[in-house]
C-alpha cells in the first residue's frame, strides 16, 4: 500500500500567527504601549515599568495556574483568599519567631493543601468548580481573617520587604519578574510542550474524549489547583513583603481582577482554547491602561468601567468570530454536554458544564 | 423531590405532600436555621425575645432575600448574575438621588423607578448573554466593573444622608404591620410571586426545563433566548427592588453600596439547594438560605464566636450544601439504577 | 391499505449538507394523510436529517418542502410544532430534572384557574397517555435515571398527546420490547384511522412490513424509490438500500486463531449487566450483538476502563487489569473504538496530527518535551496508511465526514500497536465505501494476529465479519454462537428472549 | 532625603511656578474626604497652584500604593495623604519623596520617617477625652457602653481607643467598655454591627463611634429602634450627615473639627514645604491664609486645634 503523505499546515506560517487571537492582544498591547510613551506625560518615565510590573506581578503569578484550570473548563475563584491566608501565615509565623524563608515555606504548602482541597472537590467528587471556589473563596478567606483578627503584622525585617522591591541591577525590572520568569517558562513548557498541557486542552474540548484517550481527567485537575495552590501562596508571600503588611483583607477582590485579565488575554472560559503567551499580554495590557490613565488623573471608576468594557467586548468578539466561522460551516453546534443521561450516572468525572 | 421509582406510587397526596416537605431540601436548611436561632436566643434571651431582636430576625435578611430570590431564577436557567452588586448600589443611588432632585416625589414612583432601572440593567446583561452566546459568568464579571464604575463616577464622594430622604420613606425601613417589618413583607411578597410562578406558570417551569437541558429545549421548541433574558431582567429589578430597600432600610448611601454582596446571593442560593448548573431548586430554598446566611452572621457573635470567623462559617456551609446534594444525588441515582434489575 | 387522503407532507430534491459533509443530496419524501409512511435505508443515508429539517431544526439548503399543499420554511422547532407537526428524535430530548408529566406538557399544561397549571389534570392526561400505551410509570416521578426505552416512551407520549397532523417517529422502536412495540403500534393505527399522516422510520424490516403501508428508500443522501409496501419484498429494499451486492462489503479473511488475548471473567455491574465472562483470542473477530440498549457498549466501557464494574476480572495476555483506568488499559495493550465518535472518540476542535498521536503522545515526547513537528511526524504515516482524507495535518477533524473521522479514530488506536482492539459500532453513519474499507481493514488487522472485539447493531456486519457472536440481552450474554450456527434467526431469538440458557 | 529637591522628574518642579498638590484619600465616597478635600482644593487655588484627587475604591493600603506610585512616576511637588496602614504604604511614600515629592499626611498619619509632615486635626488626648467626657455626661457617669470602630486596623481609631481606655479606667470608674466591634467604613457593616451590639448587651448604655460613618449608621439604627433615649450614641461625626439625629433626640452631641479646614491646612502646609519655607522641623512656622499662621511641632506635626462640639443648639449653623 502506497501510503498517502501529507502537508504539516493548510496555511503558512505568517498567516496562523497573524490570525492567531494572542496576536491581536500583543498587537494591541504594543500599540496601547507606545501611544502612551508619546502622549502620557510621564509615562516614559524609568518608573513606569517598575511600578507596572510590581503591581502586576502578583496577577501575572497567578494568570500562569489560571490559565491552565480555565483550559481545562474549570475556574478557581478562591485564588485571592488562598493569597490572604498565605500573607496572615507568614505574618503570624513571622511573629511567632519564624525566619521569613521558613515561615514562606511554610506558607506555601498551605496554599498546596487549599489547592488540594479546591482539587479534590472538583476532581475526586466531580462538584462544580465554581460553586466550590465559592465556597472555599469565603472559607480560606474566613480563616485568614480569623486568624490575625484586628491585627495586622507589619515588622518585617528590612533585609526581606527591600528584596520585594529591589531592582534587577540598575534596570527598571523588580526583582520579581525573575521568578515570575522562570515559573512562566515552566507553565508554559508544561502547557505548550508536554503530554500532560495536551491532556490539559482535550479535557476543556471534549473531557469525555479526552478520558477515552487514557487522559486521567481528574488527576489531571487535582495537579492544576494544587499548583493553584501554591503559586498564589507564593503571590500571597511576595504582596505580603511588598506592602510589608499581613492582613486578613490582603488581595481582595484580585481573583476577579486575575479571571479577567486571563479571558482578555484570549483564553475560552469554555475552556480548550488560549495560550500563556496571550494571557501574560492580557495582564500587562490592563496594567499599561490602568498605569496610563492614572497618570492621566482619571479615577479608579472610570478605569473600571474601561476595563470591564474591554473584558465584554474582547469576550463577545471572540464569539462571534466563532459564530461566523461556525456559521460558514454550516454547523449547528451541539453543545458539549452529552444529552444521554447515562454517562453522567456512569462516571462522576465527566461534570456537564457550560 | 419525589423519590417513587418507576412504578406508580400508591401513596394518597397528602402523604406524598408530607413526605416531599420531610425529605426536601429546603425544609433540611430550614431545620438549620431554627437551630441557629435556638441556639443563640438560649444564649441571649433578646435575640429572639425582644422587639427589636423579633424585627431584625426577620428584617435583616429582606435585601438578601431578594438578591438570592433573583439569583435563584437566573441559576435555574443555567446562568449566574454577578452584577446584582453593581446593580443594588446603581439603584439605591438613584434613589437617593430621586429624592433630593425632586423633592415631594411620590415613594411607589421611587420604587417603580428603581426596579425598572435594575431591569433595564438586567436586559443588558440578558441581551449580552443570550444574543452574544457568551457565558453568563464572563458577562456579568464585566458588568459588575461597569455599572459600578458607573456609579462611582456619578456619585463620586456625593453621600445621600438620611436627611435627604423623606421620613415616610425612612420609615419604612422599620415600620412594622403586626410586628412583622413592612421591607420583610414586601420580600415575601416578592419571593411568593416570584416562587408561585415558577411552580405553577408555564413561563416558570420552561426556566427549569431549560436549566436542565438548554439543548433538548431548543428542539422542544422553547423560546430559550426569550426566557433568558426575562429572568435577567426579573433578577435586576429585584436587585433594583433591593437598591431601594437598602436606601429605605440604611438611610446612608455611598458608590460602596453592595460591595461584594454577589457571591452571598450565590451562595445563598447555592445552600438553598438550587443545583449552579440550573434545572433544579427553589426560589423558596434560595430565600431561605439567605436567611441563613443573614442570621448566622448576627448569631455567631452571640454564640461567642469572634465575627471574623464569620466568612469562614459561610464558606464551610457552601461546601456543606454542596457536598450533600452530591452525595444524595448519587444515592439516588444508584437506587434508580437498581431499581432497573428489579423491574 | 390503499388509497389513503391528500398529501399532508411533500419533500422535493431537499439538499443539506454540514460544511463539507453532504448529509442529503436530494431527499424527496411525499406522503399522505391516514397512511403509515416507512423510511428506510443504511446508518447515515440521511433519514434523521430529513427529519429534522421537517422540524424545523436544520433549514434547507435547497429544494421544495411543502405541508398540505403549502410552501413552508420553519425556522425553528416552535414553528414546525405550531403548525401541527410531531416529532419524535432519534436521541431522546429529554429534562432530567423535570418530571415525566412536566416533560410531555412543557409549554402546552393544561391551565386552571388562573393560568396556573392544573397538576391534577396533568397527571390524569399522562397516566391516560401511559395506559394508552400500555405502561406502568409513576406520572410524577422525575426523568433523570429512566431507561432508556422508559425515555422513548415519553417521547412517543409527548408526540402522540400534541394532536398532530403530522407525527414522525425517528427510530422509535429500536429499544422496545415486543410487548411495548406492539401497543405503539396499536396506537399508531388508530392515529392513522382518525386521518393523520405518519412517518415511522426503522431498521427492523418485519417492523415496516407489519406497520406500514408505503416505504420510501433513500441511500447516501439521495432518493431512490418509494413504493406501496404490498408491492415490494425485504430483499428488493435491502437492494436497494444498499446499492450491491452485500456480499463484498464483509471481504472477511480466515485468520489464524491462537491464545486467548482478552479474558473476561464473571464481569458484573448493578443495574448494568450481569455475570459477563468471556475470551477473545489472537486473530479472533467475536461480535457482541444485541438490540440497542441490551448493554453491550457498557461492557466494552467496563472492560476498557472508562467505567467501573463491582466486581470480576479482566485479563490481558494473562495479565489483570486494573479496573477504572484506561490508561491501565491502553499500558496492557487495548485499543477502544467508542460508538460515538464525535463525543467519544475524537477531540474534533483538535488537528488530525493532535488526534492521532493523542494516546501515544507521551511515547513520542523528547525528554518530556513534545512538539507540534513531532506529532505531526508520527501522526502523518498513520494518517497516510488508512488514507485519511484532508489537505494537512493541522486541519480539524470538525470539517471531516463521518468516514475520515472514523478512519482518524482507528489510526490513533492503531498507532499504539494494541494486541486487542475493541470497536464499538465500527461503522456506524459511514457511507458504503469507506465501510467496505474499515471491514477490510479489520479483517486484515485480524488477520495480523491482532484480537478484535466488536460491538455491531447491523446483522449483516456481525454475521459477516464474526467469527463468534456474543449475543447481549438487557446485560446478560444470551448465546455463544460459532460463525456456522450464527444465522438471523438464533442471533435475533437470543437478543429478544430472556428465556434462552446462555450457551 | 526630605530636603532633597532633585524634583525635575517630568512635572513642573521648583518653587515660584505653580506648585502641583495631589490629595489621595483614604477611599473614594467618602464624604468626610470630600469635605476635607474641598478644603485643599480652595488653599490650592488661593495660591494658584494645580490640584488633583485621586484614590482608591477601597479603604485598603494596597490600593493606595499605586496612587502613591503615579505620583512619584508623575513628579507631582507635593502628596497630601490620609493612611490606610501605617506601614504598609510606607515604603512607597519614602519612593515618592525620592522622586522629589513632599508628604504631607493628614487625618491618618503613618509612621513619622515615611513623611515629611502630619497635619493633626486635635491631639489624640483631646480627641479621646472629648469622646470620653461626651458619653460619661450623657449616661450619668456610669454603665456598659461600646465602641464602633471603622477598619480593624485603622491607625488613628486605635490609637483614640487605647487613649480612651486609659481615660475610663482613670477617671470613670463606673463605666465599663464591654466590647468593640468594627464596622469596616462601611454603612450596612456599621449598622449591622450596632443591631449586633444591641442585642449582645441588653444594658447597653452607650455607643462611642470615633468615625462618621459608624456614628451615622448607629445613630440610624437607634433612632428607629426600642434603644432610642435609653442608649446614647455619640463620637465623631458630620453636621450633615446627624443632623437629623440630633434634631430627633437620638444623639445629644457629638463632635469634631472642621474637616475642611482641616484640608486646606494640609495644602497650605505642602505648599510651604514645596517652596523650602519649612522642612518639618519643631518650630518652622507658615502662615495658612484665612486660618492664620501655625508652627511645626514634635514629630513634624501640626495641629488644627481642639475638636468642637456640635449639639441642637449649635448644629444649624454648620453645613458640612
Ligand atoms: N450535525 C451534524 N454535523 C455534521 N454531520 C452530520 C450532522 N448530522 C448528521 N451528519 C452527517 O450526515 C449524514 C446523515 O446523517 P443522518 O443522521 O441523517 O443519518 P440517518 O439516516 O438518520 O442514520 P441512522 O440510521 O444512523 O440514524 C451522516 O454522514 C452524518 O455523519
Ligand atoms: N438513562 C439511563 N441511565 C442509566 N442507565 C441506562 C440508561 N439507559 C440505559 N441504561 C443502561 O445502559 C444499558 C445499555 O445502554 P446502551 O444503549 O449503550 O447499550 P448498547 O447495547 O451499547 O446499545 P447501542 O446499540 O446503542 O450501542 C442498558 O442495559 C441500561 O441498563
Ligand atoms: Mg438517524
Ligand atoms: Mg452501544
Amino acid at each position: 500500500m502506497t501510503a498517502r503523505t501529507y502537508a504539516a499546515h493548510a496555511k503558512p506560517l505568517w498567516q496562523r500567527a497573524l490570525l492567531a487571537r494572542e496576536f491581536a492582544i500583543i498587537a494591541l498591547l504594543v500599540v496601547v504601549y507606545m501611544y502612551s510613551r508619546s502622549e502620557v506625560p510621564a509615562f516614559d518615565g524609568p518608573l513606569t515599568i517598575y511600578y507596572l510590573l510590581l503591581d502586576a506581578a502578583a496577577i501575572l503569578l497567578i494568570a500562569l495556574p489560571m490559565t491552565m484550570i480555565i483550559i481545562t473548563g474549570e475556574i478557581d475563584l478562591s485564588v485571592a483568599s488562598t493569597v490572604a491566608l498565605s500573607s496572615v501565615l507568614v505574618g503570624d509565623l513571622h511573629q511567632h519567631g519564624m525566619s521569613i524563608p521558613m515561615a514562606g515555606l511554610v506558607a506555601i504548602l498551605a496554599g498546596v493543601v487549599c489547592g488540594a482541597f479546591n482539587g479534590f472537590l472538583v476532581a475526586y467528587v466531580g462538584l462544580p468548580s465554581l460553586a466550590v471556589t465559592i465556597g472555599t473563596l469565603a472559607l480560606y478567606r474566613g480563616i485568614a481573617v480569623g486568624t490575625l483578627g484586628t491585627k495586622a503584622v507589619t515588622d518585617f525585617p528590612e533585609k526581606w520587604t527591600d528584596l520585594a522591591k529591589q531592582h534587577i541591577g540598575d534596570s527598571s525590572y523588580p526583582v520579581i519578574v525573575i521568578p515570575f520568569i522562570v515559573l512562566a517558562i515552566l507553565f508554559a513548557l508544561l502547557l505548550h510542550f508536554t503530554s500532560f498541557g495536551r491532556g490539559v486542552y482535550d479535557i476543556g474540548l471534549n473531557s469525555e474524549a479526552a478520558h477515552f484517550t487514557g487522559v486521567n481527567v481528574a488527576r489531571t485537575k487535582f495537579i492544576l489547583f494544587v499548583l493553584s495552590g501554591a503559586v498564589s501562596a507564593f503571590a500571597g508571600i511576595y504582596i505580603t513583603l511588598r506592602y510589608g503588611s499581613a492582613r486578613g483583607d490582603n488581595a481582595t477582590g484580585l481573583e476577579l481582577q486575575v479571571i479577567a485579565a486571563v479571558l482578555l488575554g484570549g483564553v475560552s472560559i469554555f475552556g480548550g482554547r488560549g495560550a500563556l503567551h496571550g494571557v501574560i499580554a492580557g495582564v500587562l495590557l490592563i496594567g499599561v491602561i490602568s498605569s496610563a490613565l492614572r497618570l492621566e488623573d482619571v479615577t479608579v471608576n472610570v478605569i473600571n468601567i474601561i476595563i470591564g468594557l474591554l473584558l465584554v467586548l474582547s469576550v463577545m468578539s471572540t464569539s462571534f468570530l466563532s459564530l461566523a466561522t461556525r456559521a460558514s460551516a454550516g454547523m449547528k453546534k451541539r453543545s458539549s454536554k452529552s444529552s444521554d443521561a447515562r454517562q453522567q450516572l456512569a462516571s462522576a468525572h465527566h461534570e456537564g458544564k457550560n | 423531590m419525589t423519590d417513587t421509582l418507576v412504578a406508580p406510587s400508591r401513596r394518597s397526596t397528602a402523604q406524598r405532600v408530607v413526605s416531599t416537605i420531610l425529605t426536601s431540601r429546603e425544609s433540611a436548611i430550614a431545620f438549620v436555621l431554627i437551630l441557629v436561632v435556638a441556639a443563640a436566643t438560649l444564649n441571649t434571651n433578646s435575640f429572639l425575645f425582644s422587639e427589636d431582636g423579633w424585627r431584625d430576625l426577620l428584617l435583616t435578611p429582606a435585601i438578601l432575600l431578594l438578591l438570592a430570590t433573583g439569583q435563584a431564577v437566573v441559576i435555574i436557567t443555567r446562568n449566574v448574575d454577578l452584577s446584582v452588586g453593581s446593580t443594588l448600589a446603581l439603584t439605591a443611588y438613584l434613589t437617593g438621588r430621586l429624592f433630593v432632585d425632586n423633592p415631594g416625589i411620590p415613594i411607589i414612583l421611587v420604587v417603580l423607578i428603581g426596579m425598572l432601572a435594575g431591569a433595564g440593567l438586567g436586559l443588558i446583561n440578558g441581551l449580552l448573554v443570550a444574543l452574544g452566546r457568551v457565558p453568563a459568568l464572563v458577562i456579568t464579571l464585566g458588568t459588575l466593573y461597569i455599572y459600578r464604575g458607573v456609579v462611582l463616577s456619578w456619585a463620586g464622594s456625593n453621600r445621600i444622608n438620611a436627611s435627604d430622604m423623606p421620613d415616610g420613606f425612612l420609615s419604612l425601613g422599620t415600620k412594622s404591620i403586626l410586628t412583622i417589618p413592612v421591607l420583610t413583607i414586601l420580600a415575601l411578597v416578592v419571593l411568593g410571586i416570584v416562587g408561585y410562578y415558577l411552580r405553577t406558570a408555564r413561563g416558570g417551569r420552561e426556566l427549569y426545563a431549560i436549566g436542565s437541558d438548554p439543548d433538548a429545549a431548543n428542539l422542544y421548541g422553547l423560546k430559550v433566548r426569550r426566557r433568558v433574558i426575562g429572568a435577567f431582567v426579573l433578577c435586576g429589578a429585584l436587585a433594583g427592588l433591593a437598591g431601594v430597600v437598602y436606601a429605605a432600610r440604611y438611610g446612608t448611601i455611598s458608590s460602596g453600596a453592595g460591595q461584594d454582596i454577589e457571591l452571598q446571593a450565590v451562595g445563598a442560593a447555592v445552600i438553598g439547594g438550587v443545583a449552579i448548573f440550573g434545572g433544579s431548586g427553589s426560589v423558596w430554598g434560595a430565600a431561605i438560605g439567605a436567611w441563613l446566611l443573614i442570621t448566622i452572621n448576627r448569631a455567631l457573635p452571640i454564640l461567642g464566636v469572634q465575627d471574623f470567623w464569620q466568612q469562614a462559617v459561610v464558606g464551610a456551609l457552601i461546601l456543606g450544601a454542596i457536598v450533600l446534594d452530591r452525595v444524595l444525588a448519587t444515592r439516588r441515582s444508584r437506587k434508580l439504577v437498581e431499581a432497573r434489575d428489579i423491574a | 391499505m390503499n388509497a389513503s387522503g391528500p398529501v399532508a407532507l411533500q419533500l422535493e430534491q431537499v439538499r443539506k449538507s454540514f460544511g463539507p459533509v453532504v448529509a442529503l443530496r436530494s431527499g424527496s419524501l411525499t406522503v399522505h394523510s391516514g397512511s403509515i409512511h416507512a423510511l428506510v435505508g443504511e446508518n447515515g443515508a440521511g433519514k434523521s436529517t430529513l427529519v429534522k429539517i421537517v422540524a424545523g431544526v436544520y433549514q434547507r439548503d435547497g429544494g421544495e418542502f411543502l405541508l398540505h399543499g403549502e410552501s413552508v420554511d420553519f425556522s425553528s422547532t416552535a414553528a414546525s410544532k405550531d403548525a401541527g407537526i410531531a416529532v419524535i428524535y432519534q436521541e431522546p430530548t429529554l429534562f432530567p430534572d423535570l418530571s415525566v408529566t412536566e416533560n410531555i406538557f412543557m409549554g402546552r399544561q393544561p391551565l386552571g384557574a388562573g393560568r396556573r397549571i392544573d397538576r391534577k389534570a396533568m397527571h390524569e392526561e399522562a397516566l391516560g397517555l401511559f395506559s394508552r400505551l400500555g405502561v406502568n410509570l409513576d406520572p410524577r416521578r422525575l426523568a433523570e435515571g429512566l431507561s432508556i426505552a422508559d425515555q422513548q416512551i415519553i417521547e412517543i407520549a409527548k408526540a402522540i398527546s400534541l394532536d398532530a397532523s403530522v407525527l414522525i417517529m425517528d427510530e422509535p422502536t429500536a429499544a422496545l420490547s415486543g410487548v411495548e412495540v406492539e401497543r405503539l403500534f396499536a396506537v399508531a393505527r388508530s392515529l392513522r384511522d382518525e386521518g393523520r399522516a405518519l412517518v415511522f422510520i426503522s431498521h427492523r424490516f418485519d417492523e415496516v412490513f407489519a406497520l406500514c403501508d408505503t416505504v420510501t428508500v433513500m441511500r447516501d443522501g439521495d432518493y431512490i424509490s418509494t413504493d406501496p409496501i404490498a408491492e415490494t419484498t425485504s430483499s428488493q429494499i435491502v437492494a436497494k438500500m444498499v446499492g450491491r451486492e452485500v456480499g463484498d462489503l464483509f471481504p472477511k479473511t480466515p485468520a489464524e486463531i491462537g491464545e486467548p488475548v482478552l479474558t473476561v471473567k464473571q464481569l458484573e455491574s448493578a443495574g448494568v449487566f450481569h455475570d459477563i465472562s468471556f475470551d477473545v483470542r489472537a486473530g479472533e473477530i467475536v461480535a457482541l450483538a444485541g438490540l440497542v440498549g441490551a448493554g453491550r457498549s457498557e461492557i466494552a466501557r467496563a472492560i476498557f476502563g472508562v467505567d467501573g464494574y463491582d466486581s470480576g476480572t479482566v485479563e490481558l495476555n494473562g495479565k489483570v487489569v486494573r479496573p477504572r483506568s484506561p490508561r491501565a488499559a491502553i499500558r496492557s495493550g487495548m485499543g477502544f473504538v467508542p460508538e460515538d465518535r464525535r463525543q467519544q472518540g475524537l477531540v474534533t476542535e483538535a488537528s488530525v496530527a493532535h488526534n492521532v498521536a493523542a494516546v501515544i503522545r507521551s511515547r513520542i515526547a523528547r525528554w518530556g518535551l513534545l512538539t507540534n513537528g513531532s506529532e505531526t511526524r508520527t501522526a502523518g504515516p498513520w494518517a497516510g496508511r488508512l488514507e485519511v482524507k484532508t489537505n494537512a495535518l493541522d486541519m480539524h477533524a470538525t470539517t471531516m465526514s463521518g468516514g475520515n473521522q472514523q478512519k482518524v479514530v482507528i489510526a490513533k488506536w492503531l498507532a499504539t500497536q494494541p494486541s486487542l482492539l475493541i470497536i464499538d459500532e465500527p461503522t456506524r453513519g459511514i457511507d458504503i465505501g469507506t465501510k467496505a474499507e474499515v471491514h477490510r481493514l479489520i479483517s486484515e488487522l485480524a488477520g495480523q494476529g491482532m484480537a478484535i472485539l466488536m460491538i455491531s447493531s447491523e446483522l449483516p456486519e456481525v454475521l459477516g465479519m464474526a467469527d463468534r457472536v456474543l449475543v447481549v440481552h438487557e446485560g446478560h450474554i444470551t448465546a455463544n454462537l460459532d460463525r456456522a450456527d450464527a444465522t438471523p434467526e438464533s442471533v435475533m431469538t437470543a437478543a429478544t428472549n430472556t428465556m434462552e440458557v446462555p450457551a | 532625603g526630605g530636603s532633597s529637591d532633585g524634583g525635575d522628574k517630568g512635572g513642573s518642579g521648583g518653587s515660584g511656578k505653580s506648585v502641583s498638590v495631589t490629595f489621595l484619600p483614604k477611599n473614594l465616597g467618602n464624604p468626610y474626604f470630600d469635605t476635607s478635600d474641598k478644603g485643599g482644593k480652595t488653599a490650592v487655588s488661593e495660591f494658584g497652584g494645580k490640584f488633583a484627587e485621586v484614590g482608591p475604591e477601597k479603604a485598603s493600603p494596597d490600593a493606595q500604593v499605586p496612587f502613591i506610585n503615579t505620583a512619584a512616576q508623575q513628579g507631582i511637588n507635593a502628596l497630601v495623604v490620609s493612611a490606610n496602614d501605617p506601614k504598609a504604604i510606607g515604603d512607597a511614600l519614602n519612593e515618592a519623596r525620592d522622586a522629589g515629592t513632599k508628604v504631607v499626611t493628614f487625618d491618618s498619619d503613618t509612621d513619622p520617617k515615611y513623611r515629611d509632615l502630619f497635619i493633626n486635626q486635635a491631639t489624640a488626648e483631646g480627641i479621646a477625652k472629648v469622646q470620653v467626657d461626651m458619653i460619661a455626661k450623657q449616661i450619668g457617669d456610669k454603665g456598659d457602653i461600646a465602641i464602633l470602630s471603622a477598619a480593624a486596623n485603622a491607625t488613628n481609631q486605635n490609637a483614640w481607643i487605647d487613649l480612651m481606655k486609659q481615660d475610663l479606667s482613670a477617671n470613670h470608674p463606673n463605666i465599663k467598655l464591654v466590647d468593640t466591634v468594627y464596622g469596616n467604613d462601611d454603612d450596612q457593616t456599621s449598622f449591622d454591627k450596632t443591631s449586633a451590639l444591641l442585642q449582645k448587651y441588653p444594658n447597653l448604655k452607650g455607643i462611642v463611634s470615633p468615625t462618621t460613618v459608624g456614628i451615622a449608621a448607629a445613630a440610624r439604627y437607634v433612632s428607629d429602634s426600642e434603644f432610642k433615649g435609653k442608649v446614647q450614641v455619640t463620637g465623631l461625626g458630620t453636621p450633615n450627615q446627624m443632623r437629623k439625629y440630633v434634631e430627633d433626640g437620638t444623639v445629644q452631641a457629638f463632635a469634631l473639627w472642621n474637616p475642611e479646614d482641616l484640608g486646606y491646612l494640609a495644602a497650605f502646609a505642602a505648599k510651604a514645604l514645596v517652596d523650602g519655607k519649612i522642612t518639618g522641623k519643631e518650630g518652622d512656622t507658615f502662615s495658612a491664609g484665612k486660618l492664620g499662621d501655625f508652627t511645626v511641632g514634635k514629630d513634624a506635626t501640626v495641629l488644627l486645634g481642639d475638636p468642637f462640639q456640635f449639639n441642637k443648639s449649635n448644629i444649624a449653623k454648620f453645613n458640612f
